[in-house]
């Protein structure tokens, strides 16, 4: 068993980290921290844990060092103290927005700072399976990407990657309310957030970097709230070059993901369920994608849904390690998601 | 194996089937009628238009 | 017209306090206050007033005085700043639970802290135009009642004061976040709030002496947040004394509630809505009561429901003010709540 | 007063129509149809209307004629029923898509059929005020347009009219599940429409064509159902020719909406809610438009939100008609929706 | 590895059996019935299957003999399809309520039909481990209590059995909408469903007889629906006899359950989540209980929360097979539900 | 095992837990202040009381 620990197991993504660890076969879950919860329960602030887990939260300054190290704390935090963080874990798996963007430029512009470790951007493997699987057979440093991020580019990659895209592509992405971790300001109380439908990024979320990097193309982002603690979805309107039909995307999309343990293509002509959406993917580690074709106007619309802190993190980190120690990369993440939900 | 004429997702069919019998393809969920066997044959049964917009 | 200012307008109480009184054809809306908003305009806080409302916070300390006053300040504030408040207006209409309950042993029994203004107990007339319309005629000084207080005494009174309840009763009440005001703590936030059936107060909630107050009985109350913005329901459960069938409970509510023009008794048999909830009365001044009856048991359950916001308070203060002025009871106070919704 | 009617009271539109008609002074309801509730009462299908509305429906083969008279049927029923339903009443106004497209043949493309009464379609003003305030002052037969396309009209029209706009523009609609009537299938049901983020029209949704014809723009538009019962909005991405700030933005929506009573222009930088949505426009007439702009990349993101049962709708319809009678045109709307909802 | 069968794999238990026992390490799924859906795959029912099941369904009429068995069918087909079913399996596991109350008379009074083969009734041991572990290591037909009355019975039964409680106890239940199956009439759409607050049941709900019969209470029970998908949770009030304080009831219930691996005891003094909610139970086979006590009313209330579909019905069902095989009592069970959720 | 002063639960304490460090009850989810060592004693710690009602 590898010894593993999470810095900011108090939030949402390290709760989410908590419970996956817990029940993964070949771990052991060592320390989870927290500033403000320091030796409490860590059931008291993630109560699905009763029962199941009987820890209480490590202060940051009391760990040790580990075989792996998960850091699930604010973003830009992890490059403030990354001297510290990194020398935790033989391993360590990042899900901040820090170790992202390979380029020091790109993300001064999204995060309107300047980037305090520019020196280790370059050792880290980006923390998305489907692209870099063959990286992280032997990555120490992994940065698992952002939730709508993950959702459009293996949405958008496969037809981007066959260069059947035009560079230009809009991406629409809708999430519920834990994708802003367990903050609290006056905008998130439940009689302000709930019911909402909150263009809270008209314009140049960060993730659009994210999205550009992965499949080259030209992104233009819009993010929208929605009253729903879980979950994101993500249209992208683009235009095809060539010739292209419901065929032969599928059979892309097949060729990519043919063989991918958590990746679904649904494009259903039937049913109530045709294209993704996350009501279904609560608690698993899928990404649905799907399409739609508009032949006459040379117009596709990609769909890609996950739960953002399955899939969409701590997930992706988890099916990370798997790959990185050679285990079955279902390993702890077998959870399908409930219907109706 | 015989491959959707919708999708072209390959189909599997239980050995023996039967003629007119219906399958679902599994990635575009269409409905398929096996219109000849050995080798089997496929085709797009009609389709009841299900309400399911808004 | 009349001059009338809100103390306390940033909050939820006092939002809508703003929206009707600006609707009202009789007064003219002249403050509303805000320390935190102060100067800034009232549509920044209450969206759904831009192009309806062009005023801007007041100051508390710049209020002038005026012909009606309502008070929507948090609890204990009322009391705590009563000698000042009361100067403000003529007619003083406050909405906190200070001066709701005349004996300040049980005030201070429920609210933990002695009364600061007891002398000022008696002065005040309960806001409730079912139960004290009369009084209500010339009171000076009108404390409306709590929200859930309001839908349980009005779901109870009338079969209590006939006598036909046994004087036991246990109170389940079921609330919306806006219950607890624009405040915004851990506990409220759209995660943690959302999809909640959270029994915040399993025993002894404070409007179990209202209800007792008004309705002579010996209540257990219970409360239950639910996953909603607006909106109370009470279920009442008691046994009955005599006999009783649904004749005489349908006689009993049409004679108490026969000409009221906001209280309509749900009793159905058929059809979606056969009993009273909150779902449709959002925004609506009704307060909705029914019935049903264990003969075998000779067991009674009344249930009440309400907007918390309009009949559970800024409602209840209008049409109060409405009595005292001789004005039509509705005036401000058509809108019939939605359906869907 | 004049007689009103309405044929197909049952359904949401329907009902939504009663309940505004009769807080309308100038108008008296004589007569709600339905099929099959005729001989009902109205609130038993309407609950809301409880101690609003005596009525009972009728059957719409027992119609007499009326001054007004408003069609909320079926899509396709009002052109299948024209020769009937048009004799009812001096003046009709059609809630259908019916007599939306004055062509022929965009009509047949986007229902599937040939249109039943071509003849017809030239009479028809369209029933959306701040395009066609003028026509409508005398107009017999008024046709309101679709819940989506009028908050992506209201949104486009005034950048589009100045010539500012690209003609090629996205619109991705969100709806609420009213939006859909009062049918009810297995998609519809509680469980498993609760929690969706449904696309149900990745391309080609009729509204594109009312769009379209209404702005001159070419339109490909994309429609979600999300969790929500009322409440539409869309957001519309397109690219400025010529140069475009925010105060030129400011400028053409304030000269085209400056004087509109029911438009609200909404793109603020502080604040909760700082572009429309519809959480606050349950049961009101506004529609709220904003913008954003991406002056590097030349985009402009329009953003319009209605409740789509009423100004998207039934609303609409009435200002119409007060427009039509030359009554001001808030009577009977002044209903501002609610904050917080 | 055993050869399970599920007969009613189209609807909401049968799916989560589905679910379930594809997870199950020491069972094979043979086969799902579906009448309205044979030879369609199983996740095109089902989405949250897809790449996990590639079942297609069975007609009824085509089943085999199986191991296990286990009936999700509506509640009287159990019992009129009797002599066919139970000649399906070694083991059957019935979900209905057929064979639940022991008393035919019991039945015919709370079901308004006559029991059709009351011959059979003694022959079911009650699915419920807590109570009836011994009994299941041998019982070939397991009969699993209702979802409302396993919360109750769950919160009651220590207190009840120990002689503490008076008998006469009232329920409160609230229930999301998978509660009533997949069917879909006018009442369950969700233009209807949502945001309600349904008292369905206000007197008379069937699971009062279930309870009454575990715990020996009298039993008053109420049920109301409310805007959840999932999850039931259950109050209970009563009169304790005797002395009783926190320290005491914590003593019961941890001789009744400390050993228990799906009944968690929380009544806690801080934190955000102190008495059992569903929220962060859905895909949990806990049921959570707790309880809240008014020394000086001498009153208790005691509180369950649990999944519906999972210990309230399909995880029950695979526990008790657990128990019936030997197998360790939480194989494929082992998902604990999501935080924040 | 020493126990819970608020509610008699049992609490696993570190080996060698220190005078005055705040343990947590795993049943009631009180603080419990260490007051002595060997034998570990407990006490309720002073509670800042929580806003979470509505
Ligand atoms: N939420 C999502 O959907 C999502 C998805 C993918 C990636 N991410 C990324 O994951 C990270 C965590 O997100 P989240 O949503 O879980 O946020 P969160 O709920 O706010 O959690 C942040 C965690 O960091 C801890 N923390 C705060 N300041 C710290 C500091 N200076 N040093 C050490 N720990 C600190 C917090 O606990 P204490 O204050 O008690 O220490 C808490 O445990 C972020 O970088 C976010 O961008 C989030
Ligand atoms: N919410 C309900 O359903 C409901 C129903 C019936 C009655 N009530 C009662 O109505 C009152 C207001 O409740 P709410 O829900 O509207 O609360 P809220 O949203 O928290 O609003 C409180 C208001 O009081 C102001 N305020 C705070 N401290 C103040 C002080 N020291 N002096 C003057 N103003 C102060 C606040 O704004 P600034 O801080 O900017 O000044 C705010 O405008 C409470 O007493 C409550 O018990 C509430
Ligand atoms: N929902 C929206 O957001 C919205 C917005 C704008 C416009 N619209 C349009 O408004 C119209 C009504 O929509 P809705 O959402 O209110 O639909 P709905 O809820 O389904 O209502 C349809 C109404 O028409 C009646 N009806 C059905 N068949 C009829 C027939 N053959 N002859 C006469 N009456 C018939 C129905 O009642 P009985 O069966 O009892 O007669 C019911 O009263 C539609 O054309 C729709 O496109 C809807
Ligand atoms: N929902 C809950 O929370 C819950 C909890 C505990 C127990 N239960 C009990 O579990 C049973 C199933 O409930 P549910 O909620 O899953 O209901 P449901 O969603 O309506 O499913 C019923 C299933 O039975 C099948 N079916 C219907 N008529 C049948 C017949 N005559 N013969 C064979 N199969 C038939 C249906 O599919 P086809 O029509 O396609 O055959 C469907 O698969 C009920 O007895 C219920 O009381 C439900
Ligand atoms: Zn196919
Ligand atoms: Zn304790």
């Amino acid at each position: 068993m590898l010894r593993v620990a999470v810095v900011g197991g108090s939030g949402y993504i390290g709760g989410e980290l908590i419970r996956i660890l817990l029940g993964h076969p070949e771990v052991e879950l060592c320390a989870a921290t927290s500033n403000r919860f320091a030796n409490r329960r860590v059931d008291s602030v993630h109560p699905n844990l009763r029962n199941v887990c009987d820890l209480t939260f490590t202060h940051p300054e009391d760990l040790g060092t580990y075989d792996v190290v998960f850091l699930a704390v604010p973003h830009l935090e992890s490059m403030k103290q990354a001297s510290g963080l990194l020398k935790l874990g033989d391993v360590v798996i990042d899900l901040t927005a820090d170790f992202r963007l390979p380029d020091e430029e790109v993300f001064r512009r999204y995060y309107k700072v300047p980037h305090e470790a520019p020196e280790l951007l370059g050792e880290f493997v980006g923390g998305l399976p489907e692209l870099h699987r063959k990286e992280l057979r032997d990555a120490d440093r992994i940065s698992v990407p952002g939730c709508m991020a993950t959702a459009a580019i293996l949405a958008l990659w496969p037809v981007a990657d066959v260069g059947l895209l035009e560079p230009d592509v809009s991406v629409d992405a809708r999430t519920g309310s834990s994708g802003s971790g367990a903050s609290s300001g006056p905008a998130d109380t439940h009689s302000e957030r709930a019911n909402v439908l909150r263009v809270f990024a008209p314009i140049g979320h960060r993730h659009e970097a994210e999205i550009e990097q992965a499949t080259g193309l030209r992104v233009t982002m819009t993010a929208t709230g929605v009253d729903a603690v879980r979950g994101v979805q993500v249209l992208c309107r683009g235009r095809f070059v060539g010739e292209v039909d419901e065929k032969l995307l599928r059979t892309i999309y097949r060729e990519y993901y043919g063989d991918e343990p958590f990746v679904r293509v649904v494009a259903q002509r039937r049913g109530v369920y045709r294209l993704p959406e996350p009501k279904i993917l609560s608690g698993s580690n899928f990404c649905d994608v799907g399409f739609a074709l508009d032949t006459a106007e040379r117009r596709l619309v990609l769909i890609g849904a996950l739960d953002n802190l399955v899939k969409g993190g701590a997930g992706n980190a988890v099916q990370s390690m798997n790959i990185r120690f050679g285990w079955p990369e279902r390993l702890g993440l077998e959870f399908p998601g409930l219907h109706p939900n | 194996m015989p491959t959707c004429p919708e999708c072209s997702a390959q189909i599997g069919v239980d050995n023996e089937p039967q003629l007119n019998e219906i399958v679902q393809c599994p990635e575009c969920g269409s409905e398929l009628e096996v219109v000849k066997t050995s080798p089997v044959g496929l085709a797009t049964a009609p389709d009841v238009e299900e309400d399911w917009g808004e």
